[in-house]
């Protein structure tokens, strides 16, 4: 580390070395949110992309890339100037709750690339990669509105804020655009790790013969999870789903021979981070833009895993309403007041 | 005859202080011995020993004459002896039952408690020896009296051959006392040994057939109570002769002090406790409350300091209404109160003996000003108090709880006479103390009726009335039944109205 | 209203089982004289101990796993809960600092663990958690067997019956006796002839049994992994429904279930016509709130065991 | 006798702190992880340069406030597991009042870290209220309100201060303790002028308890109620006084926050822990002012510290919790290392 209290020209000027060194080796670092680098989530997903990208380049952990975990909001600054001080070159900051930390830190740091995922901070050596989440979720509605026969479905979020808002949108649109008549329970457990909570929705939801769950909750999807396949364990007929979130949740579905995951909306952070990290280690880095992933670059995808529910005829259907997003036939809507004029003009 | 118990040559020590130092002490069977002393000379500490709670560093126990260890109560129960404590040792929420045979219970075969035959057991035990008790009322809902019934139960059913009564009478009214008299004296019929720790000479002429008393930790004798007198015990026992008769000029009342008329007041259950009391007291002398407990006294002394609401009537102090005025507007207009319960209403036992000193004034000048506390004065004054009333403290920055009851007392007397109060309320302000100790406080308060104070003494023990009063008015079921001059009555008449036989009004002899 | 009722019921009990467990534990160890803030960190322990072995053993013990783990949870609960007594009981600790040890102790343990195992902060889901089950017969009676017997776990009869069985104990047996006298009057109870520090040693370990046993049912039915966020104030619940059910077993069986109830209402409102419009914020702290206002509404004041939280140092008064 | 009651007063805290971190240490061998790499990382994480210094402080700064709220309450003989619902209602009403009023900072400053102690206050209010007037036990009303403070202000930043946002603007510059010159002089910490007031009011509330009649007061009616109505205090007024100004407290350490490091508030899917971790803060500073201090600058320390952990050796984080798990239990336990210290010096002497 940087040697004591040492005044702060003298480290300026350390960083500035730090940067004139990067073409020979680049270096790349992310700091975790709260849920950290094993969350089986974007978390996770986005530590994948940078462990590719390392293998991609022959790099070593801890040395050419690295990550720094945080275990509470207060962990952000720290960690994001801890690695800017072991001069990484590229940062990236994984959720939207590091928002306004990465901002004060890029103000403080200009010479070091940066980026957020999942938000947008208006810097120039920010790149913000967001995702249209939107998209994939109005897929996996339309798989839900295709699964359902009782024409009520439901949806789990994590804590209401306008990235989940995201999710629920493209939800209902997808949903209502299959079959406008279909009800969607919208619920939330104002936390992303309360299993309880998530089991006590999900409990009323199906008692009330909603049939499809879609959770963009984090862990308190345990919770749905775990109530979907303790019924369906009692009452193997019956037909129950949850739809899994950013990562292919297949794994979450299973009991026995059967599996309650009828699909999961895919968020590849991974791809967007290795894209990136690719792009920067070229001197390619977008600060101050945003960068949209979604279904055409191939970072938003619909999990096919579960053969037996995910029938050919859903998939046909969930490949349609794909092209005419892709095509611009539709715009997906991304906040409730979009939803609703979309809905009112279907 | 030999002997049940031989306590010999015992020495228990305590961090700095040696508290028991070579005592001994024989019990032979079927006889009430006595054990005098001094607060702290060592007496609670000696029969502590005996139960089994501390271990004696030298001296041997021997129990109908074979050598024994004690090392806990267990094995003082399974030798046949049974401790009656100063403090109960009850368990509040607890049942009479429950209480008695916590530790020792009857068992049905399924592992429940067979409380049908824990309450049979029981009744016939207390049928046997005189000792009436509820075996389903509630530790808490019972009188002192009883409770102290169920600690002799207690020991009774664990099989006590010897029973140890430490200080037993000091929360008894005179009523309740007579039947514990009656209660020894079956006990010991039926072939028990009672070992009887008290204050109170007149008792241990009452029963005791012989008397050990200590000093300071030492043993300086046994002696056969027929062959002695109270005034030879006492200076036996603090080693000066005491002065047993108070010595007071007869009171010159002045104007009056405090004047209830009609007045009322209604307990939780919102049952009267106080139907019409009226009262007078005046400059100049001290008028004392005999009663038994539970005929609305402690309704009264709350009634007038503010502690509980009247339902109605007055109160005038000095001619200004003080009635259910908050508890400080009625100690700033001149009232002092040394109140029954020391250590939960009169000590706030973590605070140091300094800052309890000022617990009714640390408001005022010079103890703070502005809200800041003064601590220099305030310790200052401490220091005064103390040596003045001779309160026997380490230093004033020793907590209040590691003080002796005797010396808590002064303290607490100290701090309300101080503050010079046109009335001084004192409840039951010698309970517990030894002589030395209620010869200082009696004295004290006498010099506060000569400076011209009221001085309402409300007291379980008719002596200290007789003695201490000018004036005695007797208060039975939440009236006062008569008011009477000292040397015009006497104790028996006195218990008569205590109990509501008669009522008399003073002068009328 | 019989619709509500179906619906809120069977997640009330699923809800306030572990919450039960727990709380009982508390109310052991409170009664005996111990204050127990370490709930939350016991139940920790036991949802650690339960998905960890779970985990482990599922293979090889098939259906019986969750069984087998609730009941080494218990044991490993019991264990780690020494910690608490020796601290308060030999120790003279203040309680309260003890407990709030142990809550550190046990996440901190838990993670630590976790990651050094599992290379990661958060566990696989388990394969063999609790299922719930219809009752045979009991579930067909018409309105009360959906509500109490329809799709029920084992576990929440079981937190029941415990339930039951725990103010048998304190309230008939000499066991109980004694273990409450500790409680109150420590003092009478050593002149009484029993020992005091076994007997508040008996129950902080039993709170530590049943607060693994509370955590381990949690993780089994609810939450199916661990992780720094599996418990998160279920033991602060707990130790409130202790205090809420004045320290008695079935009061705070009454309290748990109370707060499930409460819970799960707050949940089946937005389904519930003439509660639809009512915003989402007030249907979610009204658990909360319900709690707060029934205990200064009608349950009042409640007394303590008068020695709760006071070491007993013998030869004191 | 009183000397050495002293002595022993710093050297239990002391050796508590050695022992856990000598438990550290054997847990950090039985898991194969080098101890010495790992406190260096520590002291690194902590201490290593003026940024991490400055982050630490900082870290620090509301430990001393929440600490001094669980301990005001303690010594009132209450216990305040609310403190982390007050802090984050104090957090709430710093940055709204941080966002929303505009005025000269001499005003505006003043008045946004009032509003913090205010909301506080009222949090601690409620259950001190319900406990004075009709005996409800504090500790389920506060666990209850933490929950009440989570929702409620996480539905205000949404609905009110945002148009449906995860976080407020910040607060104007009138409004902020963040300091560019505390920054520059820490390499960009975020180092406030909290950290002053924090020790500017424990030094007030060492004032308050020891040395007025407010305090006088409050602890004899923790200590005894009884006495204290006997000699004319009203129980009732100090039980709610106690719980106001502990949880005025708690109000201030969420201003720290929301003031000092990070000039708005953000919704919480969880609780922030400043207020819990103040209620270990409370007891092994033992409940004393000056106590509450130290602890806080350890419990930063140790926490700050723990962030470098896994990156300068490898070892989890959750090893710092451990380490303070077992510093707080020693110095819970200090009748043994009383007694051991005893025994250790009567065995020199003999
Ligand atoms: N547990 C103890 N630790 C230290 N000193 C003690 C302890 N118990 C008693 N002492 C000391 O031993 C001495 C004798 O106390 P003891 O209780 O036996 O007196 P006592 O004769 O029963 O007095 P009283 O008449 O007030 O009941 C006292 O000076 C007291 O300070
Ligand atoms: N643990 C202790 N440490 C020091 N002194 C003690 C201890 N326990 C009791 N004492 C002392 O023992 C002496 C006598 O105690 P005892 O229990 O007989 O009370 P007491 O003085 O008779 O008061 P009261 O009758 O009002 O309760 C007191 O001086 C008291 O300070
Ligand atoms: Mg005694
Ligand atoms: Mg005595």
């Amino acid at each position: 580390a940087c040697g004591g209290g040492a005044d702060k020209e003298e480290e300026t000027k350390d960083a500035d070395k730090g940067e004139e060194e990067t073409t020979t080796d680049f270096k790349v670092a992310m700091v975790t949110d709260i849920g950290g680098v094993d969350d089986k989530s974007f978390n996770q997903s986005a530590w994948e992309g940078l462990k590719a990208w390392g293998e991609e380049h022959g790099i070593e952990e801890k040395k050419g890339f690295d990550y720094a975990q945080s275990n509470d909001k207060a962990d952000y600054m720290p960690n994001l100037t801890r690695l800017i001080r072991d001069e990484y070159n590229m940062i990236f900051a994984i959720g939207f709750e590091l928002k306004e930390d990465l901002n004060k830190v890029a103000k403080q740091y200009p010479d070091t690339h940066f980026a957020i995922v999942d938000d947008v901070v208006e810097q120039d050596n920010v790149a913000s990669i967001n995702f249209k989440e939107h998209q994939g979720s109005f897929l996996v509605g339309v798989a839900a509105a295709m699964k359902t026969k009782t024409n009520k479905v439901g949806f789990v979020g994590g804590v209401d804020s306008p990235l989940i808002s995201k999710f629920e949108s493209g939800f209902i649109a997808g949903v209502k655009s299959v079959n406008p008549d279909i009800e969607v329970d919208v619920q939330y457990a104002e936390s992303f790790g309360a299993a309880d909570k998530g089991k006590v929705i999900a409990s009323n939801m199906y008692n009330n013969d909603i049939d499809v769950i879609y959770h963009a909750s984090g862990g308190t999807g345990n919770g749905v999870f775990n109530e979907a396949k303790d019924l369906k364990k009692n009452d193997p007929d019956r037909d129950i789903w949850v739809i899994g979130v950013d990562r292919d949740q297949h794994e979450e579905g299973q009991i026995g021979d059967h599996n309650v995951t009828l699909t999961s909306m895919v968020k590849r952070v991974d791809v967007a981070v290795h894209d990136l990290s690719n792009k920067a280690m070229n001197g390619e880095h977008h600060g101050g833009e945003v960068l949209e992933y979604g279904l055409e670059e191939d970072a938003i995808n619909v999990a096919t895993t579960n053969e037996d529910a995910m029938t050919q005829d859903i998939i046909d259907a969930v490949e349609d309403w794909k092209e005419k997003i892709l095509s611009g036939d539709i715009e997906v809507p991304k906040t409730r007041e979009e939803t609703e004029k979309f809905l009112e003009a279907l | 005859m030999e002997y049940i118990i031989e306590m010999l040559n015992i020495r228990k020590e305590f961090p700095g202080i040696v508290a028991n130092d070579n005592i001994t002490l024989q019990l032979q069977k079927g006889e009430i011995h006595a054990l005098l002393g001094e607060n702290g000379a060592g007496k609670s500490t000696l029969m502590n020993v005996l139960f089994g709670l501390y271990q004696p560093e030298k001296g041997k126990i021997r129990i109908r004459g074979k050598e024994v260890k004690i090392p806990d109560p267990n094995v003082a129960n399974d030798l046949g002896i049974g401790m009656v404590h100063q403090h109960f040792m009850l368990v509040e929420p607890f049942t009479v039952t429950q209480n008695i045979i916590l530790g020792k219970e009857p068992k049905t075969i399924t592992g429940r408690i067979d409380l049908k035959k824990a309450e049979k057991e029981i009744r016939e035990l207390s049928d046997r020896y005189g000792l009436k008790v509820d075996p389903t009322a509630k530790i808490r809902d019972i009188s002192v009296g009883m409770q102290q019934r169920v600690e002799i139960l207690k020991t009774l059913y664990r099989g006590a051959e010897v029973l140890i009564f430490d200080e037993p009478t000091a929360v008894l009214t005179p009523q309740e006392i007579n039947e514990l008299m009656e209660i020894m004296r079956s006990l010991v019929k039926e072939g028990k040994s009672i070992i009887l720790i008290t204050h109170k000479l007149k008792e241990i002429m009452q029963v005791a057939d012989k008397c050990t008393i200590i000093r300071r930790g030492k043993g300086i004798g046994t002696r056969n109570v027929a062959d002695t007198n109270a005034n030879e015990l006492a200076s036996l026992m603090v080693g000066r002769e005491i002065n047993f008769k108070v010595d007071k000029h007869p009171a010159t009342p002045k104007e009056t002090v405090l004047e209830i008329k009609d007045l009322y007041v209604r307990d939780k259950r919102k049952i009267d406790m106080i139907k019409g009391l009226e009262l007078n007291l005046r400059a100049g002398e001290i008028v004392g409350i005999a009663g038994i407990d539970g005929n609305g006294q402690t309704e009264l002394i709350e009634a007038i300091t503010g502690l509980t609401k009247t339902h109605s009537g007055t109160i005038l102090l000095n001619n200004k209404d003080i009635t259910n005025k908050n508890p400080r507007k009625i100690t700033e207009s001149g009232v002092g109160h040394i109140p029954q319960d020391r250590h939960k209403f009169g000590l706030v036992l973590d605070y140091t003996i300094g800052e309890n000193m000022v617990l009714q004034t640390y408001y005022k000048k010079p103890y703070s000003k502005a809200g800041i506390l003064n601590l220099k004065e305030i310790y200052r004054y401490a220091k005064n108090m103390i040596t003045q009333f001779d309160v026997r403290t380490p230093s004033i920055h020793t907590k209040a709880r590691a003080l002796s009851g005797g010396n808590q007392q002064k303290a607490i007397i100290g701090r309300e006479v101080d503050r010079s109060p046109d009335l001084l309320i004192a409840a039951q302000p010698t309970r517990g103390l030894d002589v030395g100790a209620i010869e200082f406080i009696h004295q004290k308060l006498i010099e506060e009726r000569d400076k011209g104070r009221a001085v309402l003494l409300v007291s379980f023990e008719l002596e200290e009335i007789m003695d201490v009063s000018d004036r005695i008015a007797v208060m039975f079921d939440g009236r006062i039944v008569a008011d009477l001059k000292p040397e015009e009555t006497n104790e028996q008449e006195l218990g008569l109205l205590m109990a509501g036989s008669s009522t008399k009004k003073a002068g009328e002899n | 209203m019989i619709d509500v009722l179906q619906s809120i019921i069977p997640t009330a009990l699923f809800f306030s089982a572990p919450l039960i467990f727990t709380a009982l534990g508390g109310v052991f160890s409170e009664r005996s004289g111990v204050v127990n803030i370490g709930l939350e960190g016991l139940m920790v322990m036991g949802a650690f101990v339960g998905i960890v072995f779970n985990l482990t053993f599922a293979d090889a013990l098939g259906g019986w796993t969750p069984w087998i783990s609730i009941i080494v949870a218990t044991f490993v609960g019991a264990i780690f809960s020494i910690i608490h007594a020796v601290a308060s009981v030999s120790f003279r600790a203040d309680q309260v600092v003890s407990g709030v040890a142990i809550n550190f102790l046990a996440l901190g343990l838990g993670v630590y663990l976790t990651k050094q195992w599992y290379g990661k902060g958060q566990t696989e889901m388990v394969s063999q958690p609790f299922f719930s089950n219809d009752i045979p017969f009991l579930s067909d009676i018409p309105i009360i067997g959906p509500m109490f017997f329809k799709g029920v776990y084992t576990t929440s009869y079981i937190a029941i019956l415990f339930a039951v069985i725990a103010w048998y104990i304190l309230y008939k047996t000499p066991f109980g006796l004694r273990l409450r006298s500790v409680g109150e009057h420590p003092m009478a109870a050593d002149t009484n002839g029993i020992n005091v520090y076994k007997m508040r040693y008996i129950a902080v370990i039993i709170s530590g049994a049943l607060g693994g046993l509370g955590g381990s049912v949690f993780a089994l039915t609810i939450a199916s992994n661990f992780s720094h966020s599996t418990i998160v104030g279920q033991g602060f619940i707990s130790l409130a429904a202790v205090i809420f059910g004045k320290w008695h077993p079935l009061g705070a069986l009454g309290a748990a279930l109370f707060f499930g109830l409460a819970q799960s209402l707050s949940v089946v409102s937005s389904s519930v016509p003439f509660l639809a419009s009512v915003p989402d914020i007030f249907l979610l702290i009204a658990p909360y709130v319900l709690t707060i206002l029934a205990l200064a509404g009608f349950i009042g004041r409640a007394d303590a065991p008068k020695a709760n939280g006071v070491p007993y140092i013998k030869g004191t008064r | 006798m009183s000397s050495s009651h002293r002595l022993f007063s710093v050297l239990i805290p002391i050796i508590s702190v050695l022992l856990g971190l000598i438990a550290g240490a054997v847990i950090m061998l039985l898991s194969g992880y080098n101890p010495i790499t790992g406190y260096a990382a520590l002291w690194r994480g902590a201490f290593g340069d003026a940024y991490t210094i400055g982050e630490t402080i900082r870290r620090s700064t509301p430990y001393i406030l929440s600490g001094l709220a669980v301990a005001f309450a303690f010594r009132a003989n209450l216990f305040n597991i609310g403190a982390e619902g007050q802090v984050i209602v104090g957090w709430l009403a710093a940055v709204w009042v941080g966002i929303s009023v505009e005025a000269p900072m001499v005003i505006h400053l003043p008045l946004a870290i009032l509003a913090a102690a205010l909301a506080g206050a009222l949090w601690g209010f409620i259950p001190g209220l319900l406990k004075a007037k009709l005996g409800v036990h504090e500790v389920i009303v506060t666990i209850m309100m933490n929950y009440i403070a989570l929702y409620s202000t996480n539905e205000i930043i949404r609905n009110v201060l945002t148009d449906h946002k995860t976080t407020t603007e910040s607060i104007h510059e009138s409004a902020s303790m963040a300091s560019e010159w505390l920054g520059s002089i820490t390499f960009f910490s975020r180092l406030h002028y909290g950290i002053l007031l924090a020790l500017f009011i424990a030094i007030i509330i060492w004032f308050l308890i020891d040395r007025t009649t407010i305090g006088y007061e409050l602890k004899a009616v923790g200590f005894n109620p009884h006495a204290s109505k006997y000699a004319g205090m009203n129980v009732s007024k100090n039980i709610i006084l106690a719980m106001v100004i502990s949880g005025a407290l708690g109000g201030l350490a969420g201003a720290m926050e929301g003031l000092g490091t990070y000039g708005n508030i953000s919704v919480m899917s969880g609780f922030s822990n400043i207020g819990f971790d103040g209620i270990a803060v409370a007891l092994l500073g033992a409940n004393t002012p000056l106590g509450v201090v130290i602890a806080a600058f350890l419990f930063g320390t140790l926490k700050e510290g723990a962030g470098e952990m896994p990156t300068g050796a490898g070892i989890p984080t959750e090893l710092v919790d451990v380490i303070i798990a077992i510093i707080i239990f020693f110095v819970a336990s200090s009748y043994i290392i009383r007694w051991a210290l005893l025994r250790f010096k009567g065995g020199k002497s003999k």
